[in-house]
């Protein structure tokens, strides 16, 4: 085993057990902290995949941003999340069935696909182009619907959750 | 060097495991989480495949960041909705929201 | 190259191992006489009732949801501005249009009065 | 390349050829120098932190007409490490009911946060801890870990005020992160890199000279993002107790302390490293000791700045200063960046005068309209009439005309 796959496994178990950690811990707000971890782990990995730009993002989107948006949600529903809460819904060991066979048929799917187990990479070693990507955002044949398709996607999320949200008188408990 | 086939196991148990919450957790806001999960899972795979097969395209770059947009606006709405359910409610419990019974 | 994270990877377990070294030596060098009075948690006059829960306004949340809107547009104008220079005027216009679309929602919560801290 | 002109490199060339003489395979002595030397700057970077206190102390005496420390040691140059060593002997008081990880880990965060943006600062122009092609937005990524650092302390202190403040906090944080995003990508429009070093390289007129606004919206809020005075609601001692380090003691409260005073001088590296031309200046390439010395003297000069802004500015209060972010810095962070990028498409890029003048021209006019606006705003609201918004829209006008 080489130092990278090592460096991989120990990624792959750390995230896997904060993710773990998320779907069975009982308090939200250790859920949220768990859940950090799990993201710091897939940033790592993203690390692994010669990416340079989603790496930061990750870090800089899902754990400033999105974490901090969930902690501060937990914080302000948190009056009746106590220990003594259920946690599961009753027949929660039926989940088992839908997520099992998913990874099952996951699994069986992809390892009858030839390149499924390439070692061979095709990225470029110093990270993905950024300035390649800039440039195809705004030219007309390359993504320049999905950059403004995604301006107004944002748009409607801000608006949709501040209207659902938002309580005039008091701005709310 | 890693086999591909490692990084799509790993993302493949990883939305498995966001699946298992999605459907088993009462509370919504956990619900939530595990969808951030399974959205991380199909961010490995896209990057994994842009890296082991697509390495000159830039198709699944931008995938990626619209998954990330998708993403925001997804948790945007749904703790917004989860904030309001419990103001009128007080509970976010997915069992307890049974108003549209009849 | 690979090179770059390793040192990255290097440098932050280091900014994190000398703090907690540093801390760890205090420990060890500090005196260690726990009561009960001075193990209670601070407050102004009498002791907490229940739980920490502190009312909550959801002025955070708005406050939380626009910043992330703002930092998921970062992700698209990032790499727009590493190519600017090689751009050409169109480009520009698009991405003002980008931001213009944006300003609408910021727009949209000032006349909501979500950016009111109450 | 000789000792004199460049002493890191020269170690650094001269360590790797003696472990590479032993035998030692080359991955192994690269990880070997990556270790030694980061260990050295994050080392530095600790220590450095006294150096600061007492540089701040003796500042702010002055302003005040005090002498600030000066009874241990030359100028009062080691009250600092009579300080750390003090503070070393102090009880650390665990409280009943601690949550342990992050009360434990708070702190730590708190400083390794800061600490890991030296990583991929230029000091000179060979001097950089690593090349990272996406420094600006690593920096940017760092800053939200630090979040965390707050949130952890606040949460794992099991109370009510230290939770209230550190969201507090960490609003205030996000809120002032919003315009400070926006406005790191004005440099690297102009000069097409995220790679710090590049960017200073790039700085041919320095940034300060193109995009004024940008640098001044970029020194308020780094400001605000550090917690300094005027904008130190975090730890408001007379509203919140002590903001969300209120049940640190020992070393567990002075790593805080560390974290904020190395905080606001790394903000100063930046504004020097982005805007003030970096390690640039005369025979700054030949010979990379001046950059290095550079490069010093202009974030000491940012730094005396963010000095002086605590010591004569009050604090806002909480409804001023999101108003301040939310209504005028954000709005106006977004149109400096999206008019600089038309302006500049549309003037010709080789000739130099012109670039600047056009600039700075389009600058005065985008300021005078914001302090216009304001002025209007401040009589009449524009979208609504509460008498909150008119005193923020006041003070934001009176801060945006001081700057």
């Amino acid at each position: 085993m080489s130092i990278l796959q090592i460096i991989f496994l120990l990624a792959a178990l750390a995230t896997l057990f904060c993710a773990v950690k998320v779907v069975i811990t009982t308090r939200m707000m250790h859920s949220a902290f768990w859940l950090v971890g799990a993201l710091l782990g897939i940033a790592v990995l993203f690390a692994m995949l010669e990416s340079r730009f989603f790496v930061v993002v990750q870090v800089l989107v899902y754990i400033g941003a999105i974490a901090i948006l969930i902690i501060f949600a937990v914080m302000l529903t948190r009056k009746i999340m106590d220990e003594n809460q259920q946690r599961m819904n009753q027949l929660w060991g039926l989940a088992f069935i839908p997520a099992g066979g998913v990874l099952a048929g996951l699994i069986y799917i992809l390892s009858r696909w030839n390149a499924f187990n390439t070692t061979a990479r095709t990225a470029p070693v110093n990270g993905e182009d950024i300035e390649a990507l800039g440039k195809a955002l705004v030219s007309p044949t390359g993504f320049m619907l999905p950059f403004e398709v995604s301006s107004i996607l944002l748009l409607a999320a801000l608006i949709g959750a501040i209207f659902v949200s938002y309580d005039r008188k008091g701005g709310g408990r | 060097m890693i086999p591909l086939s490692w990084y799509l196991i790993f993302a493949a148990i990883l939305f498995c495991i966001g699946l298992f919450g999605v459907i088993a957790r009462r509370n919504l806001m956990s619900v939530l989480m595990c969808l951030e999960l399974m959205l991380n899972a199909v961010n490995i795979n896209l990057l994994s495949f842009w890296s082991y097969l697509y390495g000159k395209d830039l198709q699944a770059l931008v995938f990626v960041a619209i998954i990330f947009a998708a993403a925001a606006a997804e948790t945007a709405v749904g703790l917004a909705l989860i904030i309001s359910v419990y103001r009128r409610r007080v509970t976010v419990n997915a069992n307890d929201l049974d108003m549209m019974k009849g | 190259m690979f090179n770059d994270w390793i040192y990255i990877a290097i440098f932050i377990v280091i900014s994190l191992f000398l703090p907690a070294a540093a801390i760890m030596m205090a420990y060890f060098l500090s005196p260690h006489k726990p009561n009960a009075i001075k193990n209670t948690i601070y407050e102004c006059g009498v002791e907490t009732v229940g739980d920490t829960w502190v009312q909550f306004k959801v002025q955070y949340y708005i406050f939380g949801l626009i910043f992330l809107i703002f930092d998921v547009e970062s992700i698209f104008l990032y790499p727009w501005a590493v190519a600017y220079q090689i751009m050409s005027i169109y480009g520009v216009l698009e991405a003002i249009a980008f931001i213009l679309i944006l300003v609408g929602g910021l727009m949209y919560a000032w006349r909501k009065g979500a950016l009111q801290w109450i | 390349m000789s000792f004199v002109a460049d002493p890191i490199n020269f170690i650094a060339d001269w360590l790797s050829k003696l472990l590479l003489g032993w035998g030692l395979p080359p991955d192994l002595v690269m990880v070997l120098l990556f270790i030694i030397g980061s260990g050295l700057l994050a080392t530095v970077a600790m220590l450095w932190v006294t150096i600061l206190i007492w540089y701040e102390r003796k500042i702010i005496g002055r302003i005040q007409d005090r002498f600030g420390p000066n009874r241990v040691g030359p100028y009062g140059l080691f009250q600092s490490i009579a300080d750390m060593i003090k503070i070393f002997t102090k009880e650390h008081i665990s409280p009943d009911g601690v949550d342990w990880f992050p009360f434990t880990i708070a702190p730590i965060i708190a400083v390794g946060a800061v600490l890991a943006v030296w990583a991929v600062i230029p000091f000179s122009a060979n001097f950089v801890g690593t090349n990272l092609s996406v420094g600006i937005l690593f920096i940017l990524a760092i800053g939200g870990i630090g979040e965390f650092g707050i949130v952890f302390g606040g949460w794992g202190s099991n109370n009510k005020y230290a939770l209230l403040s550190a969201f507090r906090a960490v609003a205030q944080l996000i809120s002032y992160e919003t315009p400070y995003v926006i406005c790191f990508l004005i440099p690297v429009m102009l000069s097409g890199s995220m790679n710090l070093n590049d960017i200073v390289k790039a700085q041919d007129p320095w940034f300060i000279f193109l995009a004024p606004l940008g640098a001044l919206i970029f020194f308020i809020t780094s400001i605000a993002e550090v917690g300094r005075t005027p904008f130190d609601l975090a730890e408001a001692e007379s509203e919140l107790v002590a903001g969300f380090n209120i049940e640190y003691s020992g070393l567990k409260f002075g790593m805080f302390y560390v974290g904020d005073f190395l905080h606001s001088f790394t903000i100063s590296l930046l504004f020097a490293a982005l805007f003030l031309g970096g390690w640039k200046g005369p025979w700054a390439e030949q010979i990379p000791v001046l950059g290095f010395v550079y490069f010093f003297i202009k974030s000491s000069a940012a730094y005396f700045l963010v000095i002086l802004l605590r010591a004569s500015m009050p604090r806002f209060r909480i409804d001023q200063m999101m108003d301040f972010t939310w209504k005028v810095l954000t709005p106006l962070s977004l149109t400096v960046v999206s008019m600089t990028a038309l302006v500049d498409k549309l003037l010709p890029a080789n000739l130099i005068w012109v670039r600047i003048g056009g600039l700075i021209l389009l600058n005065i006019i985008i300021f005078i309209a914001t302090d216009r606006l304001l002025d209007i705003y401040w009589k009449k609201p524009l979208f609504q009439k509460n008498n909150q918004v008119e005193d923020a829209s006041k003070a934001s006008s009176v801060k945006l005309g001081a700057g």
